[in-house]
């Protein structure tokens, strides 16, 4: 499968009365996105804002980020399942508005986290402040579930990344990249002489706020499967977690999946990278056993040497991360983790929830529970007081001048644990 | 506790019910037990029975202690 | 020039070896034996105005007086840092080592550095609350060890910033710091595996807990004479708890007259442990320490004797440091008072 | 997905859990906190009991949501179930650990109500 990325460099993004990308700038018709994006009786209001990178602005609670795309040759649409057919997607070309970023955001729940700062420290730790970003801020109908919350806004998101997609469509990319993964056989005969690495991706699907899709099926309901790198970067997978912003996957991580892109990179020259096997996390703990076998199992039958794996969330996903080491190692495959940690506010604690001596090589994102502190900003999009109850903030975390106190897993993708940020832990 | 022991030239026997948890910290003579409440005995059992399930865990610690070994060994039946 | 106070126990004190263990904290001005070293180490920059010279039983038999007394020595010099040991492989010399940095840190808040080798008891115990150099498991590494902990202490003294374990030869406190790295998580990630498969060198970011092994001891030749001792990390412990032993990670362990006694029953023991229902244990204690049927074997001429003391503690699996300081402590005992074989019940 | 004959016994301190398992399981309502919970379901396990549910289930952490729910086997077993007790022991000290480092706050009365309707959805996703 063999997929070209068009990125078009977007340098700024404003309001204007058509949506387009004319030098670099994406304007966006307001009144059409909005007739683009509503229809659900359950939404009471729909407001759009944008940040730029260095604007004195927050936004809070986070609920996903979503990078604009479209399929410009090749089969089937984005984000198959929920905005377009189940084809398989992953070949021909996509193109993608680079710089761009719809966020939504929306209390879900009472404790939800989730903030980007776009200017300051905070911005510091968020990937999310390098974007230009159309907010989106969702309130829905008081009787409205927690569920059909999530799943609102959820939509509502990538509707508006699949139309602010479509203005890319017809517009010549600024660079080109290619991607291309063989079926199996042949893609071990390309390279016969390079380790062949499989990653294992692991997928946060423990249910309400922890749930991923694949092509538009919630992930706890399918056994470990192979899919092709490039099935990721056309929104094949997609986030549907609104708990643990500092460690969940946002959409936009998904379609910019930084594991299978650095993996790429090394193809042909020191590693032959033969794709991705899938597997989720489950609350119930023979799920978790036949997963993890499942998944040992096809590392194995792919003729793996070795396997970069990475987790979601902390918790009861460690014990996955364990089990899936445990059995690929123990199966002769070399396994390199990726995880962040929860070692206390002064880095004193025992920071996994389970270990493993057969994990010796780990990368991780960072303690997330080291304190924070963000400044007052002119403009708060979403909820300021929700930094009171968020977790790993606590009451008195909003301060009287709007500053916040909080831990740093109150920031959306500051301890992503696929390797996207920069944050990284040393021992003292 | 067990390992430093075994280090200070004694030898020991481990009497454990959760078999991985005494590998982990390291016994080399593992005897096997009940249950965590009440490793040594059972008392679903009559007062005697109880004792004598006892007891035969007791003599298989004894055996282990009598056992050249050479690595971690988990003594069952 | 700074001001940097020394402990050092009686034996590098040029007192004397094991016999000598319980002399009282002893204040000397100036330079004592290892701290000759020391001092030349620290070219210049620093002094050593005093040395403390307490014997290792002394100190672990009354830590809490003898760590009174030392850090009123200690005060009145006002020193710029603290140094004690090195303590090598001794394993109660490291622990005092330790756990009077720990006071010196805690009360007086001054900086401070000692050194042992990997596996002394006083590593686990003392690694957050003080820099440990890494030595050699002996003397023999004195010349090593000196200059790295010499340069560790004017590195506190002035307040200059540490520098990571590796850097600096300390043992890892493990306390984890955030910082940003030059490439991204999956980079790292990538490289690092590039490395594992083509069997090259890498770091972890992450260190697992690893678990040391120690070699089985050879079997009890004739367990009709040998003495056998009970040691229990099920909390047995007299009715009332006299040693007030934690329900959970505990502080220390107890030990136990059981001269005469051939069943604990409902009326004189119970549990102490606090990670399992007490119900049955407290019904009947043998469930967990089984000396009705050791007595009975003893009475039978199958085993030699029943030591006297029965030993107990609360365990938790993980709670490795004080464990190991426990079963280092007993052992010495068990095997000063003859006893051959040990068996260790657990919940 | 839950084996549909696996027969349970649900432990919780959640309300609404209750509400909705009670007529389709035996449950065991526990009036404390999370932590009353794991205690309860760790001597189950110690009696023979096996664990079907992770206790730490959702990035949730122990010390932010007040409720729990945890599913167990219906019969107990002659002999303690290893995995069980490993894995209710560390959840255990995972949640101690976190609870000691950062206690739970005072949550107004309509957060409580999401932690209970997500700790019931969690479970409930078993099924």
């Amino acid at each position: 499968m063999r997929l070209e990325l068009g990125n078009i460099f977007i340098k700024d993004l404003q309001f204007g009365p058509e949506t387009k990308v004319e030098k670099g700038i994406l304007y966006v018709n307001k009144e059409e996105l909005l007739k683009e994006v509503s229809g659900d009786e359950k939404v009471k209001s729909i407001d759009f804002d944008i940040v730029h990178p260095g604007d004195s602005a927050r936004i809070i609670p986070v609920k996903d980020v979503i990078e604009p795309r479209v399929k410009v040759e090749g089969k089937g649409g984005i984000f198959p399942g929920f905005i377009s057919k189940v084809d398989t997607v992953g070949s021909g070309r996509t193109n993608v508005l680079k710089g761009a970023a719809v966020v939504t955001t929306g209390k879900i729940v009472g404790f939800q986290e989730g903030i980007i700062d776009m200017s300051g420290e905070g911005a510091k730790y968020t990937p999310f402040s390098k974007t230009h970003n159309l907010v989106i801020t969702c309130e829905v109908n008081d009787d409205v579930k927690q569920h059909e919350h999530e799943e609102a806004i959820r939509m509502i998101g990538l509707k508006a990344a699949a139309y602010l997609g479509k203005a890319g469509k017809d517009v010549q990319p600024d660079e080109v990249k290619t991607y291309e993964t063989l079926p199996l056989l042949e893609q071990v005969k390309k390279y016969p002489n390079l380790p062949k690495v499989v990653y294992v991706y692991m997928l946060q699907s423990q249910g309400l706020l922890h749930d991923t899709y694949v092509y538009g099926v919630d992930a706890k309901k399918i056994i470990p499967t192979f899919i092709y790198p490039t099935e990721v970067f056309d929104g094949a997978i997609l986030s549907g977690n609104c708990v643990s912003a500092c460690d969940k996957n946002p959409t936009y991580v998904h379609l910019n999946h930084p594991i299978i892109e650095d993996l790429y990179d090394r193809d042909g020259k020191d590693i032959n990278f033969l794709g991705c096997v899938i597997t989720n996390e489950n609350v119930y703990l023979a799920d978790k056993e036949r997963s993890s076998n499942c998944t040992a199992k096809l590392v194995e039958f792919l003729g793996a040497d070795a396997a970069i794996i990475s987790e979601e969330g902390f918790g009861n996903p460690d014990a996955d991360l364990v089990m899936n080491c445990n059995k690929i190692e123990e199966k002769g495959i070399k396994t390199v983790l990726v995880t962040d940690e929860y070692a206390g506010r002064d880095g004193a604690s025992q920071s996994l929830a389970d270990s493993t001596p057969k994990g010796n090589a780990v990368v991780t994102a960072g303690n997330a529970n080291e304190l924070v502190v963000l400044k007052a900003m002119d403009k708060v999009i979403g909820h300021p007081e929700a930094a009171n109850i968020i977790a790993g903030g606590y009451s008195g975390s909003l301060r009287p001048d709007g500053s916040i106190e909080a831990e740093l897993q109150v920031i959306t993708g500051c301890t992503s644990e696929v390797g996207f940020n920069y944050l990284s832990a040393k021992g003292f | 506790m067990v390992k430093e022991i075994e280090r200070a030239g004694l030898p020991v026997v481990h009497m454990c019910t959760i078999v991985p948890i005494s590998k982990t910290v390291g016994a080399n003579r593992i005897v096997p037990t009940v249950a965590i409440p009440h490793p040594l005995g059972n008392p679903n059992l009559s007062k005697e029975d109880e004792k004598e399930l006892r007891r035969k865990l007791v003599l298989k610690a004894l055996k282990a202690l009598q056992t050249p070994i050479k690595d971690q060994t988990v003594f069952e039946d | 020039m700074m001001k940097v106070v020394h402990y050092i126990n009686q034996f590098f004190g040029q007192i004397g070896g094991e016999e000598k263990a319980d002399i009282t904290p002893q204040l000397h001005e100036g330079v004592v034996g290892p701290g000759m070293a020391l001092k030349n180490a620290f070219k210049g920059e620093a002094d050593i105005v005093a040395t403390i010279i307490c014997g290792d039983s002394y100190f672990a038999e009354h830590q809490e007086e003898a760590t009174k007394t030392i850090l009123d020595m200690i005060k009145k010099y006002n020193p710029d840092v603290f140094v004690a040991g090195p303590a090598f492989n001794a394993g109660r010399y490291g622990t005092a080592c330790g756990a009077v940095c720990k006071a010196v840190k805690e009360a007086l808040n001054i900086p401070v550095v000692t050194g042992m080798y990997i596996e002394n008891p006083g590593v686990d115990l003392y690694k957050k609350d003080a820099y440990i150099v890494l030595t050699k498991n002996s003397a023999v590494g004195m010349r090593e060890a000196v200059p790295k902990m010499a340069k560790l202490a004017l590195k506190l003294a002035k307040g200059e910033p540490m520098g990571s374990p590796q850097e600096e030869g300390y043992i890892p406190r493990g306390i984890r710091k955030n910082y940003i790295a030059d490439e991204r998580g999956s980079k790292r990630a990538v490289d690092m595996l590039v490395k594992k498969v083509n069997g090259e060198k890498f770091e972890t970011e992450f260190e697992m807990p690893s678990f040391d092994r120690v070699a089985p001891n050879p079997p009890v030749k004739d367990i009709t004479k040998a003495k056998i001792a009970l040691v229990t990390s099920g909390g047995i412990v007299p009715k009332g708890n006299p040693d007030r032993i934690e329900s959970s990670s505990a502080s220390k362990f107890g030990k136990y007259d059981i001269d005469g006694v051939y069943d604990l029953t409902e009326a004189t023991y119970e549990t102490a442990h606090g990670g399992y229902d007490p119900t049955y244990a407290n019904a009947d204690a043998d469930r967990v320490l089984p000396v009705d049927v050791l007595r009975d074997l003893e009475k039978e001429g199958k085993i030699g004797s029943l030591h006297r003391y029965y030993y107990a503690t609360v365990g938790n699996g993980t709670a490795v440091a004080s464990a190991k300081k426990f079963g280092a402590a007993i052992a010495k005992e068990l095997i000063a008072d003859g006893v051959d074989a040990v068996i260790l019940t657990s919940t | 997905m839950l084996n549909l004959v696996e027969k349970l016994i649900i432990i919780t301190n959640n309300p609404l859990s209750k509400e909705f398992f009670n007529d389709k399981y035996e449950v065991q309502f526990i009036n404390g906190s999370l932590m009353d919970v794991l205690i309860k379901v760790r001597d189950l396990i110690h009696k023979g009991y096996v664990l079907l549910t992770h206790p730490l289930m959702g990035s949730v952490k122990p010390n932010q949501t007040p409720y729990k729910t945890v599913a167990i086997s219906k019969l107990p077993k002659d002999k303690t179930d290893e995995q069980s007790v490993l894995v209710i022991e560390n959840s255990i000290q995972t949640a101690q650990k976190l609870i000691k480092s950062k206690p739970y706050k005072k949550w107004p009365e309509e957060v409580l109500e999401d932690f209970r309707v997500i700790d019931l959805e969690l479970i409930k996703s078993i099924f």
